[in-house]
C-alpha cells in the first residue's frame, strides 16, 4: 500500500532557529491521524512544511509515492494536499464567495466545474449558501471556521491538513465540526491530518495518535493507548 | 588643498550627527522617518535666524534650536505616531513634503526660495570660528557628542525600552512600557541632536534655503545610515563618509565624458544604492543577523 | 579590517584623489560653477559654450603668457552642491577667478568669494539681489529692474497695449519684475489688471490660466525662467490665453525660440547686435557658429565676455608684473572699468554691476528679431 | 463662470492624479513595496512616447499603446529583478525603498544623458483649448482624461470584482501569508499589481507629453502627489486613493479661486496635513495593522 505520508527525518526551522529534528511519520490513505503537542512543539510548523509553506531543511516527504520534498505549493495543491491554516483562515474582507473563488482559482478548478465544487461544500456547510454574499468578517467565529474547511475541500483534496480547527470556537460547535470533519474523511476517504490541542476530543475520533515535543516525535500510535491522563502527561 | 578636504570633513562630520540622530530612531526604535531633512532645516533656519538677530554663539544657537525642533516633533510626530510601520513612513514623508512648502512659502520668516543669505561666522566663548581648521574641531567636537549621547542613551532603562519596542511592539506593550510616550520621546531627541547638525550647517555654509532640506535630502541620510548600517554606532558615520566621497572622487576620474559627468556620478551613485540594497542590505558594518528585526 | 582601519584607508584614498592633480603652475585657471545637471542644465551648457570660445580665442591671441584654461564644476543649479564645487575650485585649484549663475547659487558662493578673495561673476542670473553680493561679486549682464523699465515705454507706445497682467514667480526675480510693473505700468499709461504669484514647485498652470483670462489682459509679462517658464507660456497660451506674452532677457532661450506658442512675444534683453562689424562681436559670432553650429545667445556672449575681460585684466597685471590674485584682478577690473566686449562697451559699476544698452526684442519662428 | 472653469480643470488634473494614486495604491497596498519608481515608470512611458511619436513619426495610437507597454514591461521587470531577491533575502520595507529610490536615481541620468534636461513634450492641436460654452474651455486631451480615468476606473472595478487574480490582489493586500496558506502565489500575483498599477500611471503620462511637457525629474512630483493622495484616501484603499487624487486636483485648481494663486500648491499639502493631524488612516483607511 502506498502511504500517503511517508515523511523521513524531517527538519526545518526558522532563520537560525531550527525548529523541527528528525522528524518521521507515515500516515495510510483515509486514515484520520491526529497531531498532539505543547504550544511551540512544532506542529504548525510540520504542517507547514508538508503543505510546502516552509522549505524542509534535511529528510525526505514521500507523498503518494512520489518525493515531494522540493515540490511547489501549486504541485502539491495538484498532487492532493489541502491545508487549512491556524487562527484566522479566511480573508476578513472579502466576501464568502470572494473567499470561496479564491479557494476554487488556487486550486484551478475550471469554471464550468465551479458549481458542482460549491455544491459540495454547500451540502456540508448550508450556512455558507446563505451567507454567500456576506463579508467573511462579519460571520461568527464558528461560521468563519466552516468557510475556511469549506474552501479547503474545494480542491476536492485526499489528504486534508487541519491546524487547530478549534481555536475560537465553542465546546458545542467544535463538536460539530469535528463530527463534520469525521464525515467527510468517511465519504470521501481522505487522509486528515489533524493538530489540535483539546486532546480528547482528538483523540476520540483518531485513527492514529502522534505525539511532539521541542520539535522531535515521542509517541505513534493508536490513540487508545494515551488516552489516559497519566500516560498523556508523561508525554508531555 | 587642505581648505577643501577640511571643507569635506566638516560637511561629513555634519552629516555624521544628522545620520546617527536618524539612526537612534531607525536603527534603535524602528521609527523609519523620512522627515529628518524637515527637522534639520528647522534647525538650519532656527539657527541663521538666531545668527542674524540674536547672537552668533553656537552655545546659544544649538541650545534653542534643539528646543525648537524637540517641541516641533513633539506637535507634529504624536498623531503620526498613531499609526505604524509603514504607514508612518508615508506620514512623515508627507510633513516632509509640508515643511517643505512653508521654508519656500513663508517668505517673511525663511526668506522664501531666495533663502536666508550671510549668515555671520560662528562663535564659541567669543572665539570666531572662523577658520575652516576650527569649525571642524567644533563639528567634530560635536559629532563626538552626539555620537556619545546616542552610545549612551541607548544602554539605558530608556534605550532597552526603545528596543523592545522596535522587536515587538506588542509584546513591549503587554510589559505595561509606555510606547506611545517612549517613541515620541524617542523622536523628539532625535529631532534635538539632529538640530546640532542644522546650527552647524547654517554657519558652515552661511547661506540656508529650501532646497538643501528636500526629501532627496532625507532619502540621502537614510541612504547614509543604511548603507553604513543601521543600529550600530559607527555605521551612520561611515555611511556620511561614503556618501560625500564618492561624488568627491568620481570628479577625479577624467577620463569620463565631461558634458555627462555629472549625470553619471548620480548614476553610479544611483547603482550603488539599488546594488548595496541587494547584496549588502545590513550594511557595510550591520548587525550580523539583521533579518529577526528588520522583517515585518 | 577593523572599522578604524576602514575609515583611515577611505581618507587616505580621498587625500591621494585629492593631491593628484596635475601641476597647476604652468598654466592660468579660472574657475566655472555651472549647472551641468538638474533642472537648469540647458543653460548651463548655454554659459559654459560661450566661457569655453572665450578661452580658445584668448589662447589663440596669445593674449596671456601661459596658456589660459577654465576648469568646470557642476552646480546642480542648488546651493549645496554649489558651495562644494566652489570650495573645490577655490581651496583646492586656487582659482582667482569663477564664474556662475543664477541667484540661488550666487548668493550661496558669494561669501567664500568675498572671504577667500576669489572674484566671482554672473552673467546669467539677473535677479536685483544679484546686486549686494560684495565687493568681489561682478555682474556681467544687466540685472532684470533695467530691463523692465527699458520693456514698458516700448510695449505702451509702440504696442499701445493699455492692459498688462504678469504671471511671476515667488522670488526675488520674480518680485522686482512685479515691483518695476507696478511702479512703471502707470507712468506710462498702462493699468496691471492682475498679478498672479506661481509657486516654484508648480508645474500645472491651467488654473493660472482661468484667472488670467478672467481679467482680459491685452499683454501678459511672465517673470519665470528655465524650463518651467517654456511650460508656463505652452499651458497658459494651451488653456487659452490669446493675449501676446512679454518678458525679460531669461525668454532668450532656445526651447522658447522653438515653441509655436511663444511666437510673436517680446522680450527685452541687453543690446546685442549679431551683424555689427565690431570685430570682437563678428569674430564671436563667426567661430562661434562654426564651433557649436548654430546661432550664439546673449547667455553664450555674456560668459563669453565674462571670460573675455578677466582675461583682459590678467593680461593687464602682468605687464605690470602683478601677481595674479583674486583680490588683484577685482582691482584691475574695475580700474579698467570699461571693457570692449561682445555686443559693444561695458561698463562696470562701483557696485560690480554693469550697465548695458538695452534693446527689445520679438520670438519669431525659430528665432528672435530685434524690434528697436 | 471662473469658479466653472477651475471646477472643470480640476476634475481633468484630479482625474489624472486618481489614476496615478491609484496605481501606486494598488502596488503598495499589494506588495508592501513602496514603490519610489512608480513615477520612474511615469517619467519613461511619457519619454518613449514623445520619442516614437515626435522622433520616429509612428502614429500617436501606435506610439501610445508602446510606451504604455514598456511602462507595464519596465514595472513587472523592477518587481521580479529588484523587489523579489531583496524581499527575499531581507523583507526590509525600508531597503526596498531605497533601492526603488536609486533605480529613480539612475533612470532619470540615464534620460538627462540621452535627451537632454530640458523639456520636451508633443505639439498637438489637441492641447488648444476650446469653449464649451458659456465661457468655459476645454481641451480634447482634457476630455480625454477624464474619460479615460472613467474607463480605466469602471475596467477596475471590474477587474478587482469579478476576476480572480483580481480578488486575489485584494486578499493579498489584507494578508500576504493567508494567500500562501491558500495556495495562491504571490510573486505571481505581485507580478499583475505592478503592471495594472504601471498601466494606470500611463495615461497621466501620454497626457501630459502633451499638456505641460515632461522633464527627467517630473517622476518625484507623480510619487508625491500619488503618496499624498494615498494617505488622504486611506493606505490600503483603491477607492481612497482615487478619490485622493480627485481631491488634489480639484484643490489645487479650486484653491486659486478665491486665494491667490501662489497658494494653490499648498493647499494640497496644507489638506493632507489635515488629514494627518486629524484622521492619519484616510478617508476608508482600516486602522494600521500591527
Amino acid at each position: 500500500m502506498t502511504l500517503v505520508w511517508d515523511v523521513e527525518n524531517a527538519s526545518a526551522g526558522y532563520g537560525a532557529k531550527q525548529v523541527l529534528f528528525d522528524l518521521s511519520l507515515q500516515q495510510a490513505p483515509g486514515e484520520l491521524v491526529c497531531l498532539l503537542g505543547h504550544n511551540g512543539a512544532g506542529k504548525s510548523t510540520l504542517l507547514k512544511v508538508l503543505y510546502g509553506l516552509l522549505p524542509a531543511r534535511g529528510g525526505r516527504l514521500s507523498h503518494n509515492g512520489r518525493d515531494v520534498t522540493h515540490a511547489g505549493l501549486a504541485a502539491r495543491l495538484d498532487a492532493g494536499i489541502a491545508y487549512m491554516p491556524g487562527g484566522r483562515g479566511v480573508f476578513q474582507q472579502l466576501t464568502v464567495a470572494e473567499n470561496m473563488r479564491l479557494g476554487l482559482a488556487a486550486a484551478r478548478v475550471p469554471s464550468a466545474a465551479r458549481d458542482e465544487r460549491l455544491e459540495d461544500v454547500f451540502a456540508l456547510f448550508p450556512i455558507l449558501r446563505e451567507f454567500y454574499g456576506r463579508r467573511a468578517g462579519l460571520l461568527s467565529g464558528g461560521q468563519q471556521q466552516m468557510l475556511s474547511l469549506g474552501r479547503t475541500i474545494l480542491s476536492r483534496p485526499t489528504c486534508l491538513l487541519l491546524d487547530e480547527p478549534s481555536i475560537g470556537l465553542a465546546p458545542k460547535l467544535f463538536q460539530d465540526l469535528l463530527a463534520t470533519i469525521q464525515r467527510m474523511q468517511r465519504q470521501m476517504n481522505m487522509a486528515v491530518l489533524l493538530v489540535e490541542q483539546n486532546v480528547h476530543e482528538a483523540l476520540a475520533i483518531a485513527d492514529r495518535a502522534y505525539v511532539m515535543k521541542a520539535g522531535r516525535m515521542v509517541y505513534a500510535g493508536p490513540p487508545s493507548d494515551i488516552d489516559d491522563h497519566a500516560k498523556l502527561m508523561e508525554l508531555y | 588643498m587642505v581648505g577643501y578636504i577640511l571643507n569635506l570633513l566638516i560637511l561629513i562630520s555634519i552629516s555624521g550627527i544628522l545620520a546617527g540622530s536618524l539612526n537612534f530612531i531607525i536603527g534603535y526604535a524602528g521609527i523609519y522617518s523620512l522627515a529628518h531633512a524637515a527637522f534639520f532645516g528647522i534647525a538650519a533656519y532656527t539657527g541663521a535666524l538666531i545668527a542674524l538677530h540674536v547672537s552668533t554663539s553656537l552655545l546659544i544657537a544649538i541650545p534653542v534650536a534643539m528646543a525648537i525642533c524637540a517641541i516641533l516633533s513633539l506637535v507634529i510626530s504624536l498623531p503620526s505616531l498613531r499609526v505604524r510601520g509603514e504607514y508612518f513612513v508615508v506620514a512623515s514623508l508627507g510633513l516632509q513634503m509640508i515643511a517643505f512648502t512653508v521654508f519656500s512659502e513663508w517668505t517673511s520668516v525663511t526668506g522664501g526660495l531666495g533663502g536666508i543669505t550671510g549668515v555671520p561666522v560662528a562663535t564659541i566663548f567669543g572665539f570666531s570660528l572662523r577658520s575652516l581648521g576650527s569649525m571642524l574641531a567644533v563639528s567634530l567636537a560635536c559629532l563626538a557628542l552626539v555620537t556619545f549621547a546616542i552610545f549612551a542613551l541607548v544602554r539605558t532603562s530608556f534605550g532597552r525600552n526603545l528596543r523592545a519596542i522596535r522587536d515587538n511592539e506588542v509584546a513591549a506593550a503587554a510589559f505595561g512600557k509606555n510606547v506611545a510616550l517612549t517613541k515620541t520621546l524617542a523622536v523628539a531627541i532625535s529631532s534635538a541632536l539632529c538640530a546640532v547638525a542644522g546650527v552647524l550647517y547654517a554657519f558652515h555654509v552661511s547661506f540656508v534655503n529650501p532646497e538643501s532640506f528636500t526629501i532627496d535630502a532625507s532619502v540621502l541620510v537614510m541612504a547614509m545610515i543604511i548603507i553604513g548600517g543601521t543600529g550600530t554606532v559607527f555605521g551612520p558615520i561611515l555611511g556620511a563618509l561614503i556618501i560625500h566621497l564618492l561624488p568627491a572622487g568620481l570628479t577625479y576620474l577624467t577620463f569620463l565624458p565631461s558634458r555627462d559627468l555629472a549625470s553619471l556620478q548620480q548614476i553610479i551613485y544611483g547603482a550603488a544604492m539599488v546594488l548595496l540594497m541587494i547584496y549588502r542590505p545590513s550594511g557595510l558594518i550591520g548587525r550580523a543577523n539583521v533579518k529577526d528585526t528588520w522583517s515585518k | 579590517m577593523s572599522l578604524r582601519g576602514r575609515m583611515t584607508a577611505a581618507l587616505f584614498a580621498a587625500a591621494v584623489a585629492a593631491f593628484a592633480t596635475p601641476a597647476w603652475a604652468q598654466n592660468y585657471h579660472i574657475g566655472a560653477l555651472l549647472p551641468n545637471s538638474g533642472p537648469m542644465t540647458q543653460f548651463g551648457q548655454l554659459f559654459g559654450n560661450g566661457a569655453d570660445l572665450a578661452a580658445d580665442h584668448i589662447n589663440a591671441d596669445k593674449m596671456l603668457s601661459k596658456p589660459f584654461v577654465i576648469d568646470h564644476e557642476d552646480s546642480q543649479g542648488q546651493p549645496q552642491p554649489a558651495v562644494t564645487g566652489m570650495n573645490k575650485l577655490v581651496r583646492v585649484n586656487e582659482e582667482p577667478v569663477v564664474l556662475t549663475a543664477q541667484s540661488g547659487v550666487s548668493k550661496a558662493v558669494a561669501p567664500i568669494g568675498e572671504r577667500e578673495h576669489v572674484v566671482t561673476i554672473n552673467g546669467g542670473g539677473v535677479a536685483p539681489d544679484l546686486a549686494k553680493l560684495g565687493p568681489y561679486f561682478f555682474n556681467v549682464i544687466p540685472l532684470v529692474n533695467y530691463e523692465v523699465r527699458a520693456l514698458v515705454p516700448y510695449l505702451a507706445k509702440e504696442k499701445k497695449f493699455k492692459r498688462i497682467a504678469i504671471v511671476y514667480v515667488e522670488d526675488p526675480l520674480g518680485e522686482a519684475c512685479l515691483n518695476e510693473l507696478k511702479e512703471n505700468a502707470p507712468k506710462n499709461g498702462m493699468e496691471l489688471v492682475g498679478a498672479f504669484s506661481v509657486p516654484s514647485t508648480s508645474r500645472q498652470f491651467a488654473p493660472i490660466a482661468a484667472k488670467v483670462r478672467e481679467v482680459k489682459p491685452d499683454v501678459v509679462f511672465v517673470a519665470y525662467y528655465g524650463q518651467t517658464m517654456v511650460a508656463l507660456v505652452k499651458q497658459l497660451r494651451d488653456a487659452g490665453v490669446d493675449a501676446p506674452f512679454t518678458s525679460y532677457s531669461g525668454f532668450d532661450d532656445p526651447d522658447l525660440k522653438a515653441l509655436p506658442a511663444a511666437e510673436g512675444s517680446i522680450y527685452s534683453s541687453q543690446k546685442m547686435d549679431w551683424a555689427s562689424t565690431d570685430p570682437i562681436t563678428a569674430r564671436f559670432v563667426a567661430d562661434f557658429k562654426k564651433k557649436y553650429g548654430k546661432d550664439p545667445t546673449f547667455y553664450n556672449a555674456n560668459y563669453y565676455n565674462a571670460v573675455w575681460v578677466t582675461a583682459q585684466a590678467m593680461a593687464s597685471l602682468e605687464k605690470k608684473k602683478q601677481p595674479i590674485t583674486g583680490e588683484n584682478i577685482r582691482n584691475e577690473l574695475l580700474a579698467i572699468k570699461t571693457f570692449a566686449a561682445v555686443g559693444g562697451k561695458m561698463e562696470f559699476q562701483p557696485d560690480g554691476t554693469v550697465s548695458m544698452p538695452m534693446q527689445i526684442n520679438e520670438l519669431i519662428k525659430g528665432g528672435s528679431k530685434v524690434l528697436n | 463662470m471662473l469658479f466653472l472653469q477651475l471646477l472643470v480643470d480640476g476634475l481633468q488634473l484630479g482625474a489624472l492624479y486618481a489614476l496615478m494614486a491609484v496605481g501606486f495604491a494598488m502596488i503598495f497596498g499589494s506588495t508592501r513595496v513602496f514603490h519610489y519608481a512608480h513615477g520612474t515608470t511615469y517619467v519613461i512611458v511619457g519619454y518613449l512616447f514623445y520619442y516614437l511619436a515626435e522622433r520616429l513619426h509612428l502614429p500617436w495610437w501606435a506610439a501610445g499603446a508602446a510606451a504604455a507597454a514598456a511602462g507595464v514591461v519596465f514595472g513587472v521587470l523592477l518587481d521580479r529583478w529588484m523587489y523579489r531577491p531583496i524581499q527575499r533575502d531581507e523583507g526590509s520595507f525600508f531597503t526596498v525603498f531605497v533601492a526603488s529610490f536609486g533605480i529613480a536615481v539612475v533612470a532619470e541620468n540615464v534620460i538627462i544623458i540621452l535627451f537632454g534636461a530640458s523639456f520636451v513634450s508633443i505639439s498637438t492641436p489637441l492641447t488648444r483649448v476650446s469653449d464649451i460654452g458659456g465661457g468655459i474651455v476645454v481641451s480634447y486631451l482634457g476630455m480625454f482624461s477624464v474619460l479615460a480615468a472613467a474607463l480605466l476606473f469602471v475596467f477596475l472595478n471590474w477587474f478587482l470584482d469579478r476576476t480572480d487574480v483580481g480578488v486575489a490582489l485584494r486578499a493579498l493586500s489584507e494578508n500576504p501569508d493567508l494567500v500562501r496558506g491558500f495556495g495562491l502565489n504571490p510573486r505571481k500575483l505581485s507580478q499583475y499589481a505592478f503592471a495594472i498599477g504601471s498601466l494606470l500611471v500611463a495615461p497621466a503620462a501620454l497626457v501630459a507629453t502633451c499638456v505641460t511637457g515632461l522633464t527627467p525629474t517630473a517622476g518625484h512630483r507623480v510619487v508625491l502627489i500619488s503618496i499624498a493622495a494615498s494617505i488622504i484616501g486611506g493606505i490600503g484603499s483603491l477607492r481612497g486613493a482615487g478619490l485622493g487624487g480627485l481631491i488634489l486636483g480639484l484643490a489645487e485648481s479650486l484653491a486659486v479661486w478665491k486665494l491667490s494663486t501662489g497658494w494653490s500648491e499648498a493647499v494640497a499639502f496644507i489638506i493632507l496635513f489635515a488629514f494627518i493631524l486629524a484622521r492619519p488612516s484616510g478617508l476608508f483607511g482600516n486602522r494600521a495593522r500591527v
